[in-house]
């Protein structure tokens, strides 16, 4: 079975061919079909290739299969193939998993719209890539998902591209992205450099050999593929493109913007653990990082009455989690998080798409209320969801983010006081926008109000599913008893020599199930009071949270208003690098030229005085260009 | 009785067919009266098939013809294929254009077919004497095909500025060679090996190597020499842009590769800092300046700028694999650039009256194949994987990270994200906006079609499956060393 | 005497008087006369080299150039003709369609 | 020394006396009918008498670029001329080759009508 390893992309490769070359004049049933179905067998595939990983003794679980050498020249050598090991397995599973179902819930939730085809072309595309990304056995390979999923998320976040915020989200996203591009590409150039290969399995391995603990390379390494992973997965500082990428269809939005996509960067992560064991520096980088940006985003998570953007916030708090984790050295918590996320988050937005096909496309819960009723199954299901995302007994989210505030806290106590504070908070927001869109008193247009009606089964029935993963998704990953953490046990292997690197030295800590006890029964209590207080502002004392906007108006206004993060991004980086060449190279009229000056600043403009005269479009400016360059040419020459 | 030296006209048959054929269409449009251009691009095309078959022996030679004049190696091999490529893609992208707007201009592929004999002399050189007459050859037919649209008075004022900073271009390189020729006393390649081979070398030696190499700077648009780029991409005819970007810009490289390795290598310390700053200053401002175009001619010619600055990387890289590299992504380039001018020639419509960015509004809906075409070109200018732009990108850098110039594949790498912006920025367009008034229909011809066809595959197939490209590449470079 | 340097001396002067030429004046014939000059400089430099050599090689470049030289010319007139019939001028400083 | 300077000195002899012949039997033998036109000094049929700053004709341009490209052929001639009975048949057919290309030009020209003065 793992032979047929490389069907598993080429399945949703198909179905975006089919779709997208000869779609034109299928009925949207045949088309949805195609696309479900194609990732669905990749599913199965996927299904297959696990158990005969199970079946394998757990050290031999990493199986390299080559489909066929890319470039073999000199002494480049890339073969194209795909590593299975326990880590690329769970990532092959969620993905083509939860990919299916939101592909089937996708066929009930797209129905009717104007570029149906289209849609399913992009969303097999971005499983093709996605699924490239996780698989690959080189950072090459990788790179090339790296980029076709970041396409993907543009082209489908401008989906709508008659609408001008969609078609800014999707530059946006784009923007913000090669940002952090520059990082995993020159990261990966120095890997280049360092190990003459890009092979995980030439790289990884040799790793102690080729750098030295804590030395500048390796931390050089690290960080700028840090950088990357900021960009994919919405980190501080370049978050700023996920919440607007809410402008895409919301199965978009719980495909890419919540349950793959946006992981990649704390898969790529924990797939250089070796690395980052190796750079303490980088270490304590990502788990700042993440533990801040766990607790940033939660704070704007509670102001918004968007559904979709409480979710994009709550999604960047959460990927901080998980970055948390990989900071303080539990990759296999950060991945069992990831999976648990998943589970939830796609629930949590598919749910909220099943709302605003209820509601006719209002995304505003000051809208909604009193819900609960009229689309029972939705509000079941976002119970679970909201739940297992607080981290409430029995529910998978708990599992997973306990583990991570359990290390956090063997780590450095300062992780686990960030870690806790966003929880009361996520919980807190999750049961906010529970209570104003399923209970309370309805306010709801009269107009919409007669359409409110349940999602058809197609959409249910993946919803119900999803809801049922949050349930029980967390128990393969039981604390505290002996072999009962079958996931942590299933990556082990793959963590193993990270986690050498990091034990080297200190003795391997013993904490007291005490202790581990102790901390569940808190990290449930922050959960319900976030849970209780939600409740009172929503539920009991309704008119509780006005009074908050009055009492902390000033703070209220600055988160609400995220901290104005857009406006300095834009002035500051956007724009001056937009305007900064053309300041050079073009003429422009004179309102432009003070948006510039602003930006800046005055060498520059310095510089750019001198420069603007270059192009004039007369020959004997160009003639004398040349001779200029002539002259410090042959300047150079004689005078060296 | 003078010794005649060794007459090898197989040696130069493809460059001999390319002119005979150019002849022929001459005589041939004089005397039929409709239709000329089909006729011409027939035989034209036919030309270049006999030449490339002519080309073939090539590959396996290794030596010297007519006194030492001609280089016939696998280098000239591959080069000649190159140009052949390009000369037989342009003449399909021509046919739609030239009848379209009216023009009976048959003149076009005679040129056309002048020039790439000119190039082809070029890239077989031994001698510097034949570099010049080639470029000369070369360079004075593209002025004309620049300026040959009638009523354009951009076209007019591009071939202007082109043969007069050309000829002021010209004048430096001769110059440089004047100087080279005092100190060695010869042009020969060899001979200029063995004077620079012999250390005692003259300030007169280095100011004429610093002018031959502005020649060749500004043939292949490197920056501060590049100036004219814009302008003159901008003016001319949508498809001989694309020519003029790929085998103008080939053939140059060839030659600028050849004159620099084969005789002067052990100079190198000295011309390899230049290179260095000429490849950082032409990736830096090829691409900023590339972002605020509007026209897309105008962004593709300084992408074309900028893609000279990674190019020019390959040679600071030296050895064999940095131009190994460069032959590599020289061909790459060539399908991609002629796919994309291509399209902009199509897109352009009658008069290229539909040249600026704001024009692919919506093209994707309109015409999906072509829009998925013109993002695949688009991705491989950029570098994005599997495309033969990537594989190019890669294997220079990496050559050039071996050679330890690691702080220019840093300026490459950070250059070649930015250009990203400007190059999806089309793809946005076509895919995310709508058009404000709707576009007239494309006119497809078949010709047009073909050559899509070859460029997309040529794009795609030396992407994926590189390997073999990346040998032959490095089989190519074997002579010069 | 009249040395090698004197002639090298001579045309380099030629030829950046020339260069000057190019870069200062405004009428397109003059320009190419100018560009002329250039090449002449070059030709210059190249016979007296060949004959400080003793060898035939700067006499045949020489050839070569000028043929190229008048083909240049030709072209370049033709040009400014056709640039004359459309814009009614022949200053280069009134040429700049195409710019920025 | 001398001797090879010889031919160059009858030439001069041969072309001055040619010149003299033609101007004294012109003036002894022709009928005088003088206009004021007739009685302008000759300058390519153009007015000699004017602002120097005068247009002229686009037609010279055309005629003045096909005389430079065809004249400056003959560069290529001399040398061969001078080595011509050493390279023999070889030299012959080189050459003819190389008029062979003028002609085609030529032809084009003329066809293209850039020959005719309207």
């Amino acid at each position: 079975m793992i032979e047929l390893v490389w069907l598993i992309p080429v399945f949703p490769f198909i179905g975006f061919l089919i779709n997208g070359l000869f779609g034109r004049n299928f009925p949207e049933k045949v088309i949805g079909w195609i696309g479900a179905l194609s990732v669905g067998a990749s599913f199965v595939v996927a299904l297959g290739i696990f158990l005969e990983l199970l079946g394998m003794p757990a050290a031999q679980r990493s199986v390299q299969k080559i489909v066929f050498t890319w470039i073999l020249s000199g002494d480049l050598n890339v073969p194209i193939g795909f590593l299975v090991d326990p880590l690329s397995m769970v990532m092959l599973l969620v993905v083509t998993g939860v990919g299916c179902l939101i592909h089937i819930y996708s066929i009930g939730y797209m129905h009717g719209e104007l570029g149906f085809r289209r849609f399913f072309a992009y969303l097999n595309l971005f499983v093709f890539n996605m699924l490239i990304l996780v698989a690959a056995n080189n950072f090459l390979l990788m790179f090339v998902g790296w980029e076709g999923v970041g396409l993907c998320s543009y082209l489908l976040i401008g989906y709508y591209y008659e609408k001008q915020s969609a078609a800014d989200a999707g530059k946006k996203a784009f923007v913000v992205n090669r940002v952090g591009d520059f990082g995993f590409l020159i990261g990966m150039f120095l890997i280049f450099v360092t190990f003459g290969s890009l092979n995980y399995l030439d790289v990884f391995p040799a790793a102690q050999e080729k750098l030295t603990q804590g030395g500048l390379m390796v931390t050089l390494i690290t960080l700028l593929l840090f950088v990357g992973a900021t960009g994919k997965s919405a980190q501080i500082p370049l978050y700023t493109w996920l919440p607007d990428a809410m402008e895409g269809p919301t199965p978009v939005s719980a495909l890419i913007h919540a349950a793959t996509m946006v992981t990649a960067g704390v898969y790529m992560v924990s797939r250089c653990s070796v690395f980052y064991a190796m750079a303490p520096v980088s270490m304590t980088t990502v788990a700042v990082i993440g533990g801040a940006t766990a607790l940033f985003a939660a704070t704007m998570g509670i102001t918004q009455f968007d559904i979709k953007r409480v979710l994009a916030y709550s999604t960047i708090s959460q990927l901080g989690y998980m970055f948390m984790a990989c900071g303080v050295g539990a990759f296999a918590s950060g991945i069992f998080h990831l999976m648990t996320h998943a589970f939830f988050k796609a629930l949590l937005f598919l749910s909220a798409g099943s709302v605003m096909h209820a509601m006719s496309g209002e995304l505003d819960m000051r809208k909604m209320g009193a819900l609960s009723k009229k689309i029972p199954i939705t509000c079941t299901v976002y119970w679970f969801g909201t739940l297992a995302i607080a981290g409430i007994v029995p529910f998978a989210g708990f599992f997973s983010k306990d583990e991570i505030l359990f290390f956090a806290l063997v780590r450095n106590p300062a992780f686990w006081v960030l870690g806790a504070v966003a929880a009361v908070m996520t919980s807190f927001y999750m049961f906010r926008s529970l209570y104003m869109t399923f209970y309370g008193e309805s306010r709801v247009d009269h107009e919409t109000a007669h359409h409110v009606h349940e999602s058809p089964p197609l959409m249910t029935v993946p919803l119900m599913v999803l809801a049922a993963l949050s349930l029980v998704g967390g128990f393969v990953g039981v604390p505290i008893f002996e072999g009962w953490h079958r996931f942590g046990d299933f990556l082990a292997p793959v963590f193993a020599p990270a986690k050498a690197i990091l034990e080297h030295g200190h003795h391997a800590e013993h904490h007291s199930v005490t202790m581990e006890v102790v901390l569940m029964a808190v990290s449930v209590g922050i959960a319900v009071l976030g849970w209780l207080f939600a409740r009172w502002m929503y539920v009991t004392n309704p008119s509780a949270s006005d009074k908050a906007v009055e009492k902390f108006g000033s703070v209220h206004t600055l988160v609400y208003n995220k901290y104005w993060m857009d406006e300095i991004y834009d002035a500051l980086f956007v724009n001056s690098i937009v305007n900064f060449s053309k300041l050079l190279w073009k003429y422009f009229d004179e309102g432009i030229i003070d948006a510039i000056v602003n930006g800046v600043g005055s060498v520059t403009r310095g510089i750019g005085e001198l420069l603007r005269w270059l192009q004039t479009g007369l020959v004997k400016d160009y003639a004398y260009s040349i001779l200029l360059g002539v002259l410090v040419v042959i300047g150079y020459l004689v005078l060296k | 009785m003078i010794p005649i030296p060794e007459v090898n006209l197989g040696g130069i048959l493809p460059a001999l067919v390319l002119c005979l054929a150019g002849l022929v269409v001459m005589m041939l449009g004089l005397f039929i009266r409709r239709g000329a251009v089909a006729t011409a691009a027939v035989v034209s095309i036919a030309g270049v098939l006999i030449a490339a078959a002519a080309n073939t022996p090539l590959r396996m030679m290794d030596k010297q013809a007519f006194a030492g004049l001609i280089n016939l190696d696998a280098y000239t091999w591959f080069f000649n294929l190159l140009i052949l490529i390009s000369a037989g893609l342009t003449v399909l992208t021509s046919v739609r254009y030239l009848t379209d707007d009216g023009l009976d201009m048959y003149e076009y592929f005679v040129l056309l077919l002048f020039a790439s004999a000119g190039m082809m002399f070029m890239v077989s050189a031994n001698h510097l004497l034949i570099v010049f007459v080639g470029l000369e050859t070369l360079s004075i037919a593209i002025y004309v095909l620049v300026g040959i649209l009638p009523s354009s008075k951009k076209s007019k004022e591009a071939a202007l500025k082109y043969l007069l900073l050309g000829a002021f271009s010209s004048a430096v390189f001769l110059y440089g060679a004047a100087l080279l020729y005092g100190s060695a006393g010869s042009l020969g390649f060899p001979e200029l090996a063995k004077y620079f081979k012999a250390g005692q070398i003259s300030r007169m030696a280095y100011v004429g190597m610093g002018m031959v190499l502005v020649g060749f700077a500004f043939k292949v648009a490197a920056v501060p020499f590049h100036m004219w780029t814009p302008d003159v991409y901008e003016g001319a005819p949508a498809p001989l842009t694309g020519f003029m970007s790929v085998g103008v810009k080939a053939a140059a490289f060839a030659a600028f590769v050849r004159v620099f390795f084969q005789s002067m290598l052990p100079a190198q310390m000295n011309w390899i800092e230049i290179i260095w700053l000429l490849a950082a200053l032409t990736m830096v401002l090829g691409n900023l300046a590339a972002i605020v175009q509007d026209n897309i001619k105008r962004m593709l010619a300084y992408s074309s700028i900028a893609h000279a600055g990674y190019l020019l990387i390959g040679m600071v890289a030296g050895k064999e694999a940095g131009p190994a590299g460069m032959l590599y992504y020289l061909l790459a380039y060539t399908f991609t650039n002629l796919g994309a001018f291509g399209v902009v020639a199509l897109v352009g419509r009658k008069g290229e009256a539909n040249v600026m960015i704001d024009d692919y509004r919506g093209l994707a809906k309109t015409n999906p194949f072509l829009a998925l075409a013109m993002s695949i070109f688009l991705f491989s200018l950029a570098g994005i994987p599997p495309t033969a732009g990537f594989v190019g990108k890669f294997t220079i850098f990496s050559a050039a990270i071996n050679a330890g110039y690691i702080w220019l594949v840093v300026i490459g790498v950070l250059t070649s994200a930015a250009s990203v912006f400007y190059y999806f920025r089309v793809v946005m367009k076509m895919y995310m906006e709508v058009p404000e008034t709707q576009p007239a229909e494309l006119q497809f011809s078949p010709a047009m079609l073909l050559a899509l066809g070859i460029a997309l595959v040529g794009v795609l197939y030396i992407g994926v499956f590189p390997t073999n490209y990346l040998n032959l590449a490095a089989l190519s470079v074997k002579p010069l060393f | 005497m009249v040395t090698l340097q004197h002639y090298l001396f001579l045309s380099a002067i030629l030829f950046v008087l020339g260069a000057v030429g190019v870069m200062f004046r405004r009428n397109l014939i003059v320009i190419l006369m100018s560009l002329e000059l250039m090449l002449n400089a070059v030709n210059l430099t190249f016979i007296a080299f060949s004959r400080y050599l003793g060898s035939i090689e700067g006499q045949i470049f020489v050839l070569f150039v000028m043929v190229v030289a008048a083909a240049e010319v030709a072209v370049g007139l033709a040009v400014a003709v056709a640039v004359f019939r459309q814009k009614g001028t022949v200053d280069v400083n009134e040429i700049n369609l195409m710019k920025w | 020394m001398i001797n090879s300077y010889l031919p160059v000195l009858v030439i001069l002899l041969v072309s001055a006396f040619i010149g003299l012949a033609i101007i004294v039997l012109s003036t002894v033998l022709a009928r005088r009918n003088p206009t004021p036109v007739k009685l302008m000094p000759y300058e390519c049929g153009m007015d000699p008498i004017g602002g120097a700053r005068r247009r002229f004709s686009v037609r010279f341009f055309v005629m003045g670029m096909l005389f430079i490209v065809f004249d400056i052929e003959l560069i290529f001639l001399f040398p061969w001329t001078t080595v011509y009975d050493k390279l023999h048949f070889f030299g012959f057919v080189e050459m003819l080759v190389f008029v062979l290309i003028l002609l085609v030009g030529l032809v084009y020209v003329w066809k293209k009508g850039a020959l005719e003065w309207e």
